[in-house]
């Protein structure tokens, strides 16, 4: 803005009011180049210009949230309010993390620089995450950032994941890195429609409606994300809702059947079984979400480089896919479980990495499948062509297209985990200082519970298991309509 | 002939991934820290020098390299080592054991594939119906309670409960065979090992019949959405007719490449079901060697496992090159 | 579908009701004569490894072949040597030269009749290869054998040893056949069809189902009245229970107490309990610090409440272990030690004593001299169930005294290797779970010295897992030499004595508990079952002496299913006539 | 002679989402060796039209009204037919026969040549094969060698070296496949044939080939065709009648020439003019605007009027008639009011 621009501006302000003198005009030019000086040289104006340009932006935010949010049918309130429930649960739990446990690591760290040096990345990678998990919330108020959901979710497990496994250590305190990565992903798959949902105050209702609908017109999609979230609350607020801890003994009640001491009745040890069952709940559900999702992400990695470059790239990993795929995985499995050099200690994350060796193959080549097919549509050789970068492609291109089959891969993959993780328990290879619920039905196992008619101490982890893996399936069978409109019913 | 060069190029592959994985397994094995004269050291009463002498004996004092290669003539040989722990050549522990492996896998393997397909296609055919909504229930609850949670359950009650109440029948808890089934005729001693793989078959046969079904469903009814169908259609062919005419035989082709996949998953669950009834198979073997630190047996076992599996892939893709015409000339 | 006649309708009712009657009479009222026959089934946890008795190594082998072989003396149930295949021993003046007499008319299960040189046979195979595995230390103070007549045997030690060295050490060695082990590599041999002379005869052998055996006829005691023997493998107990309460077991170890209660509202099944010779113990690595104050480990075994750890992870099976390490029974074992009964004051006011005090921060644990927290780890076999849950409760008992306990549960292997239990001398751990088996404190005058003896192999330096030292281990390791050299009985119990003492105040290792079991058994078939204190019914004498409480008779469903099938054809035969 | 009379057909789907009504009031008179072509936007109905015509529709689609007319009695034997009449229906509607009468008219009197030749053929079955089986459905009787030979001749009539019947589908070209499909379509020298976009997925000089076998075999064998295409080009060279639908029903309806030259639909003249023109002048290319109507709520009155250049008053109130126009109808308000 020039001079003479702003004494245009007051001239014509000029117009509208009663013809003014000369002096007027002086004083005004004055005050015109006053403005110039401390206005605009100082670069005030521009920053309250930009404010200003917030202020009506984030108002503008405000609204379009308040239209959206009682435009759009209840149930997608109900999800975006969900969503971001979750995510500052998440983000919560990252911070908690950090302060509580990482950082008193760090600080009273008297061993070794390793051990030093651990703790601080475990800072890092956490408040990185808290920081992602944070620009997604304000993502979702801001048009520009949605499209690149995918790529930020995932950039957001790799974080939370690093995070969780440097915190391995203090495996006990790390728990809450393992609840941020539960919520995150339950809030991915609800920002999944949230985010279509937003979108759609752009465009028409039609792609919304269409996956929002597919997936929760589904009536075992809806009662298999409500099992789900009841069971997620319930393993992170096991210790408050329960008058027990894990570990308490009540050894005057040995084997008792459910009473109003306790509402599930106690093993050989006291142990009250509502409070342990509660407490595997969140292990097996920690061990599910953490192979499960590291396996396909791993996979998906492999499935899309695999595809992107091909070549002799392409053919040496998926040869190699071939020849882990052909191995039978549970034999495989404690094959691996049995190495000691692997396990000097069972922990259920050796369990989760296990799985991941195990299973990655099988996320890899249905990726890569995927990715292949997409490579020839004519999107992906347009942006090619008008210059865009590889990396530019497969993020902006690629990984969003994978993505909906990835969060369908995830969900069953996640299924599959905590199963695997029964088995192992069950075969003796489980992580014994964590309560997990195949660990509980071997324990179940040990006690004759079948045998002796300690139902209480067999029934609720065996239908624990059944519902978790239960409500990963529905999920995964409404994602599946997504992803393959020919299983839809009309 | 596209046919015989496609079978031929199948079988150097399979041979080739057999090749590595038998590589993995063993390096995997020898590189741990475990040592095979490990288990000679839990026994007060043994001479010391025991380990000693025994490693000089098998050559385990020889550079790893060394022993690969002649790991590697032995395996060309059919000889898969020795078991310290059973004091016999693997060949010979697990050649016990395999029959009854075979057995179980091979009956699971025919009445899963031909149940499994029949009850995919019908239900695919009859879908939104109350069939078919029974079946993804039943598929879903069985298929979420852990195996061999389902085979303690099994046990208890068709082996133990039925008995306690009286039922006319209940079925025997231990082993595949009667210990006295020496005194019966040859027609008898059959029923008995029939009657005694009841109970663990159809605990797998379950899980896999509903699997395979399941698989088959949704293949029928991506293919029913096929434009060929329509075509079909047009013609005048019969619901009937389209379905075992041009649907059912693309529907088996994704079905039957999965066989291979699916020897992998049938061998994890015998393993579970061979641990839980007492069943006497080359997995539970695996897991006892494992438990045992028979690391010889184990990877013998392994390998022998993992050649079932290659076997079942390569039998599917020979299937696959005989049903569909396309992957010939690919 | 098929009328019956009426004749046959009423020929059948008669039939019927006779044989009803036949089968409600009693047949015998438990005679004077032995009645014979029967099956006996009897569980066993895993297979065997080999049937080899040179290179066997479990336990389970153990048990299927003391079915088969028999040797010279076989310990009872009371743990007293009872002649088997000799009638008699003797030792000459000078202790060195012990003779056997051997009965005579035993028979090999294959039918050749067994003579002196098998004996020698067995003897000079053990005698001159060193590198069988189960080849008993004594051998090696053995000069030679001399077969004197075809019914004794002598052999010449190298020095006059104790009467349980010769008995327990030499005499229990299982016999083999000449004509079988001659001409086989003794290493190599699978022995899979076994040739003994024991009590039962190898019939079928069906890998991780069951062995079965059949009595061997013509055997030199009195007995077995079994017609034959089931040993089913059983690797849950679960469904071993099921067995026992369906008839398809006569016998099952390991069963939980509330099990036990469940088992015996049926009036069939009865229960015995006993115990073992297999302790548990903590072993605090006294290599480090503050491990090797003997006050700091004798306050950590204060603090322990044992008891409860025999009643909760042990399922109230078995007792807790005295500090001196022995079995609190049989013949040397000094009751006058020193004893830690659990008391959280003592072991506080002990620790504060010793000077480690909460100083530093007020999170409840203690601080040694160095201003280290009193932080240990456990470390504890990840596949044993009961120890995990044995560590769990002292890191409880811990708590209360201020010591810090974490569990490192690992695979037995890896324990054993970081232990150095298997010679690898590493040591790197600070606290751990284990147990020793089979050391016969009750019975062996030796256990002390194949456990402390400086020089020996399991408390030599080679192994000595807590890595013990100082003066009491150099007086315990003299004490077990003068063992060795004496022959006075009472000179060997006072030295033993002696040796508990420094042992109990010590504290190499910190035991815990002695394992026990219970035995459940079925008494509506079999009589006569013999036990003891450290035995259930399941043992060697038992299987001679347990006979039917009924003789056996020919399954009566079957002639009458043969009966009613007669009964259908000659229906349908007549109905096809019309 | 009327061959197929398609008499205010009204079909609809019944999905959650609410009624779509694809095919509403649609009326279609087919002459013995007429060729009818049938253009519009996608999803407009034309392919719901034939496959009603057939009666093909899937679940949850439905026939719901209207009368589609073609003499299929020589199909029947006299007792079915009594049976109908007994009912009182008239057997030459075949939306009154059984579904097993009708199978006995699919490929046999009516047969239909389908859009996308990649995926109409089974690709597990030989080509010959699959066009033998059209003759082993619908005469049973026949001799199987003879069977071949008409097949082989038949492949010959369209185009394909005989030889070429024993390969799969995937062995064959773009172009090959769809005279399969045509030869598929003819081997039981059917009286009607239908062709939903026969050559919509194949390149131009294909498309010239195949539609040239197309239009030979039509004079060849006289046949009575209704041609599906949103391509004009593909309908001037080969039809004689042009129907134009939109959003479910005919707009315009007459001989190709008129409707072409004099379109007097608004949505027919932006319809031509939207195509490019290679001989003509050269024209400025007019888009439409707008989007197709949701055919859920369609717009009231005249469907097209929220697009119509043209819009008047009177067009979003009142559904426009038929009204009669040189050898065909139109439907439209426009000239309605001309006629009053």
């Amino acid at each position: 803005m020039t001079y003479t621009d702003i004494t245009k501006k007051h001239e014509k302000k000029k117009r509208f009011s009663k013809p003014r003198e000369k002096v007027n005009l002086f004083i005004t030019k004055i005050r015109a180049t006053l403005l110039l000086i401390f206005w605009e040289k100082t670069g005030l104006k521009k920053a309250i210009n930009w404010l200003k340009i917030w202020f009506k932006k984030v108002l503008d935010k405000i609204y379009q949230l308040y239209l959206y949010l009682f435009k759009i049918n209840s149930f997608v309130f109900v999800l975006r309010i969900l969503t971001v429930l979750f995510w500052l649960a998440a983000v919560s739990m990252l911070l908690l993390d950090t302060i509580t446990v990482a950082l008193p690591i760090y600080t009273d760290s008297l061993g070794t620089d390793e051990v030093l040096i651990k703790a601080l990345l475990w800072v890092i990678f956490d408040l990185l995450a808290a920081a992602t998990v944070l620009y997604v919330i304000v993502a979702i108020f801001v048009e520009e950032e949605r499209s690149r959901l995918p790529t930020i979710a995932i950039v957001q497990i790799f974080l939370i994941l690093a995070g969780l496994l440097l915190g391995l250590p203090n495996s006990e305190d790390s728990v809450y890195v393992g609840f941020a990565l539960l919520f995150n992903f339950i809030t991915i798959v609800f920002a999944y429609f949230s985010f279509v949902a937003l979108d759609d105050q752009v465009k028409s209702l039609t792609q919304f409606r269409k996956s929002s609908k597919v997936f929760f017109r589904n009536r075992m999609g809806k009662i298999g994300l409500v099992i789900l979230v009841v069971l997620v609350t319930l393993a992170a607020l096991g210790p408050s809702i329960t008058r027990y801890e894990a570990d308490d003994m009540d050894l005057a009640n040995i084997h008792e059947g459910p009473s109003d001491i306790h509402i599930l009745g106690t093993d050989k040890f006291g142990h009250d079984t509502w409070t342990v069952l509660l407490d595997s709940l969140g292990i097996s559900l920690l061990v599910g979400v953490v192979a499960g999702s590291l396996c396909v992400l791993l996979g998906t990695t492999i499935g899309v480089t695999s595809a992107y470059i091909g070549g002799w790239v392409d053919t040496i990993l998926m040869r190699f896919a071939d020849i882990v795929l052909v191995m039978p995985p549970l034999p495989l499995m404690f094959l691996l479980a049995s190495l000691p050099f692997l396990l000097g200690t069972i922990h259920w994350s050796m369990i989760a990495i296990i799985y991941v060796i195990v299973f990655w193959p099988v996320s890899a080549k249905l990726i890569r499948g995927q990715a292949l097919s997409l490579k020839q549509r004519t999107f992906i050789h347009s942006a090619k062509a008008s210059g865009a970068s590889n990396r530019y492609v497969i993020f902006s291109h690629l990984l969003p297209n994978v993505f909906p089959l990835m969060l369908t891969m995830i969900i069953t993959s996640m299924r599959q985990a905590i199963l695997y993780e029964a088995f192992l328990a069950y075969l003796g290879l489980g992580d014994p200082l964590n309560n997990s619920l195949g660990l509980m039905l071997q324990a179940a196992q040990n006690q004759f519970a079948l045998a002796s008619g300690y139902w209480w101490l067999i029934f609720p982890p065996a239908i624990a298991i059944a519902l978790t893996t239960l409500s990963f399936a529905f999920i995964g069978m409404a994602f599946d309509e997504i992803v393959n409109p020919r299983l839809r019913k009309r | 002939m596209g046919l015989w060069k496609y079978i031929l190029k199948r079988l150097i592959f399979a041979l080739v991934t057999y090749f590595v994985a038998v590589t993995l397994v063993f390096f995997i094995y020898h590189v741990m820290q475990g040592d095979p004269t490990y288990i000679y050291s839990g026994n007060v009463h043994i001479d010391e020098d025991i380990p000693d002498s025994t490693r000089e004996r098998w050559g385990l004092d020889e550079p790893l390299w060394k022993q690969y290669f002649i790991f590697l003539r032995n395996l060309l040989q059919g000889d898969l080592g020795y078991s310290f722990f059973k004091g016999k050549p693997v060949m010979e522990v697990i050649g016990e054991t395999l029959p009854w492996t075979l057995l179980l896998l091979g009956s699971a393997f025919i009445i899963n594939g031909i149940l499994g397909i029949l009850l995919g296609s019908l239900v695919a055919w009859r879908r939104g119906s109350k069939v078919d909504a029974t079946f993804v229930l039943t598929y879903n609850v069985y298929n979420a309670f852990p195996l061999f949670f389902v085979g303690m359950l099994f046990i208890a009650l068709f082996g133990y409960y039925f008995y306690i109440w009286d039922f006319p029948i209940y079925f025997p808890l231990l082993g595949a065979q009667n210990p006295l089934s020496y005194r019966f005729t040859f027609i008898q001693q059959v029923g008995d090992v029939l009657w005694h793989l009841a109970m663990p078959l159809t605990v797998l046969v379950i899980s896999g019949v509903l699997g395979w079904s399941w698989f088959m469903r949704g293949n029928l009814i991506n293919v029913k959405t096929e434009d060929y169908i329509q075509t079909a259609r047009a013609k005048g062919l019969s619901e009937n007719q389209i379905l075992f005419k041009h649907g059912f035989r693309n529907a088996l082709l994704p079905v039957i490449t999965s066989i291979g996949m699916s020897v992998g998953g049938l061998i994890g669950g015998s393993v579970l079901i061979e641990s839980v009834f007492n069943y006497p198979g080359t997995g539970l073997l695996l897991l006892n060697a494992l438990l045992e630190n028979d690391y010889n047996l184990v990877q013998g076992a392994f390998i022998i496992i993992a050649g079932l599996t290659l076997l079942g892939l390569l039998i599917a893709e020979i299937l696959y090159g005989f049903i569909d015409p396309r992957v010939r000339n690919a | 579908m098929i009328k019956l006649n009426r004749k046959i309708l009423v020929s059948m009712t008669i039939v019927l009701a006779f044989s009803m009657m036949v089968s409600l009479v009693p047949t015998s009222i438990m005679a004077q004569e032995p009645i014979y026959g029967g099956t006996l089934y009897t569980p066993m946890g895993s297979d065997i490894d080999t049937l080899n008795l040179f290179t066997q190594g479990t336990t389970y082998s153990s048990y299927i072949l003391s079915h088969i072989y028999d040797s010279l003396v076989q310990y009872d149930v009371d743990n007293v040597p009872q002649p088997v295949i000799c009638s008699a021993w003797e030792d000459d003046v000078t202790g060195e030269i012990w003779t056997f007499t051997l009965r005579e008319g035993i028979v090999w299960h294959d039918g050749t009749p067994f003579t002196a040189d098998d004996v020698m046979f067995t003897w000079n195979l053990l005698l001159n290869d060193d590198t069988i595995p189960r080849r008993s230390w004594i051998f090696d103070w053995i000069d030679g054998f001399t077969k004197i007549d075809e019914t004794h045997v002598s052999v010449d030690f190298s020095y006059a040893p104790g009467f349980s060295d010769v008995m327990i050490d030499f005499a229990t060695q299982w016999i083999v056949p000449e004509h079988i082990w001659d001409s086989v590599d003794v290493l190599t041999f699978t022995n899979d069809a076994a040739i003994g002379c024991g009590p039962f005869k190898l019939a079928e052998y069906e890998p991780a189902q069951f062995f079965r055996f059949e009595a061997h006829t013509e055997y030199h005691l009195d007995g077995p009245y079994l017609a034959e023997k089931v040993v089913q493998i059983v690797r849950e107990t679960e469904a071993g229970y099921y067995a026992l309460s369906t008839g398809g077991l006569d016998v099952l170890g390991g069963a939980p107490p509330d099990l036990v209660d469940v088992a015996m509202v049926d009036p069939a099944i009865e229960k015995h309990e006993w115990l073992q010779d297999y302790w548990m113990y903590l072993g605090l690595n006294q290599r480090i610090y503050p491990m090797n104050i003997k006050e700091f480990r004798q306050a950590v075994l204060y603090g322990t409440n044992r008891s409860e750890i025999v009643d909760v992870a042990r399922y109230g099976r078995g007792l807790t272990c005295p500090a001196s390490c022995s079995l609190p029974y049989g013949d040397y074992y000094n009751p006058d030690v020193k004893e830690y009964d659990f008391n959280v004051a003592l072991a506080n006011s002990m620790l504060d004593d010793l000077g480690f005090l909460d100083s530093i921060g007020d999170d409840g644990i203690r601080e040694d001299a160095n201003g280290t927290d009193l932080a240990f780890e456990i470390m504890v076999s990840a596949e044993a169930q009961e120890s995990v849950d044995t560590a769990s409760l002292v890191q409880g008992y811990m708590a209360d005294i201020g010591i810090d306990i974490t569990i490192k549960p690992v695979l037995f292997d890896v324990l054993w290797h970081e232990v150095g239990g298997d010679g690898s001398q590493l040591y790197d751990y600070e606290w751990c779970l284990l147990g020793w088996v089979g050391f016969w404190s009750d019975i062996h005058p030796n256990w002390a010295s194949w456990l402390f003896n400086a020089n020996g192999n399991w408390g030599g330096d080679g192994k000595n897992i807590p890595g013990w030292s100082g003066d009491p281990r150099a007086d315990v390791t003299d004490l077990c030499e003068q063992i060795f050299l004496t022959n006075d009985e009472d000179e060997k119990k006072d030295l033993l004595n002696q040796i508990q003492v420094i042992v109990a105040e010590d504290l190499p290792y910190l035991p815990l508990n002695i394992l026990g079991g219970v035995t459940l058994y079925r008494v509506d078939e079999f009589d006569g079952w013999v036990m003891g204190s450290t035995t259930g019914p399941d043992n060697w004498e038992s299987w001679l002496n347990i006979q039917l409480l009924e003789p056996e008779s020919s399954p009566g469903f079957l002639a009458l299913g043969a009966f009613l099938t007669v009964v259908v054809v000659v229906g349908l035969v007549r109905k096809r006539r019309r | 002679m009327t061959l197929l009379e398609i008499k205010n057909l009204k079909t609809y789907y019944d999905t959650r989402a609410g009624v779509v009504k694809a095919v509403d009031d649609v009326s279609i008179k087919l002459q013995k060796g007429e060729v009818i072509g049938l253009a519009g936007e996608s999803g407009c109905g034309k392919t719901t039209t034939n496959l009603s015509a057939m009666r093909m529709i899937q679940n949850p689609g439905k026939i719901v009204g209207g009368e589609i007319l073609f003499d299929a009695t020589s199909l029947l034997n006299g007792q079915e037919i009594e049976e109908l009449e007994e009912l009182q229906l008239n057997p030459r509607n075949i939306l009154n026969l059984k579904e097993e009468q009708m199978r006995r008219i699919r490929g046999n009197q009516i047969s239909m040549i389908f859009q996308g030749a990649m995926n109409a053929l089974n690709p597990v079955h030989r080509v010959g094969n699959q066009v033998h089986e059209v003759l082993k459905i619908h005469e049973p009787d026949h001799d199987p060698a003879e069977g071949w030979e008409r097949v082989l001749d038949i492949f010959e009539t369209v185009g394909i070296d005989s030889s070429r019947a024993r390969d799969y589908p995937h062995q064959l070209s773009g172009g090959m496949k769809q005279r399969a499909l045509i030869a598929m379509a003819l081997i039981s020298h059917p009286e009607v044939v239908i062709a939903d976009e026969p050559v919509t997925a194949l390149d131009v000089i294909v498309q010239a080939q195949v539609l040239k076998a197309t239009k030979e075999l039509q004079k060849t064998f006289n046949l009575s065709m209704i041609m599906i295409t949103h391509d004009l080009s593909v309908i001037s060279e080969i039809c004689e009648t042009l129907a134009i639908m939109y959003a479910g029903k005919i707009v315009e309806y007459g001989p190709l020439r008129n409707v072409f030259k004099e379109s007097l639909h608004p949505y027919t003249k932006a319809l031509i003019n939207a195509f490019p023109s290679i001989i003509g002048p050269k024209k400025e290319l007019e888009d439409i605007g707008g989007a197709p109507p949701d055919l859920r709520n369609p717009p009231t009155g005249c469907r097209f009027h929220p697009r119509c250049p043209k819009v008047m008053p009177i067009c979003s109130k009142k559904v426009p008639i038929n009204t009669p126009v040189k050898d065909g109808y139109v439907a439209c308000h426009l000239y309605q009011e001309d006629r009053k």
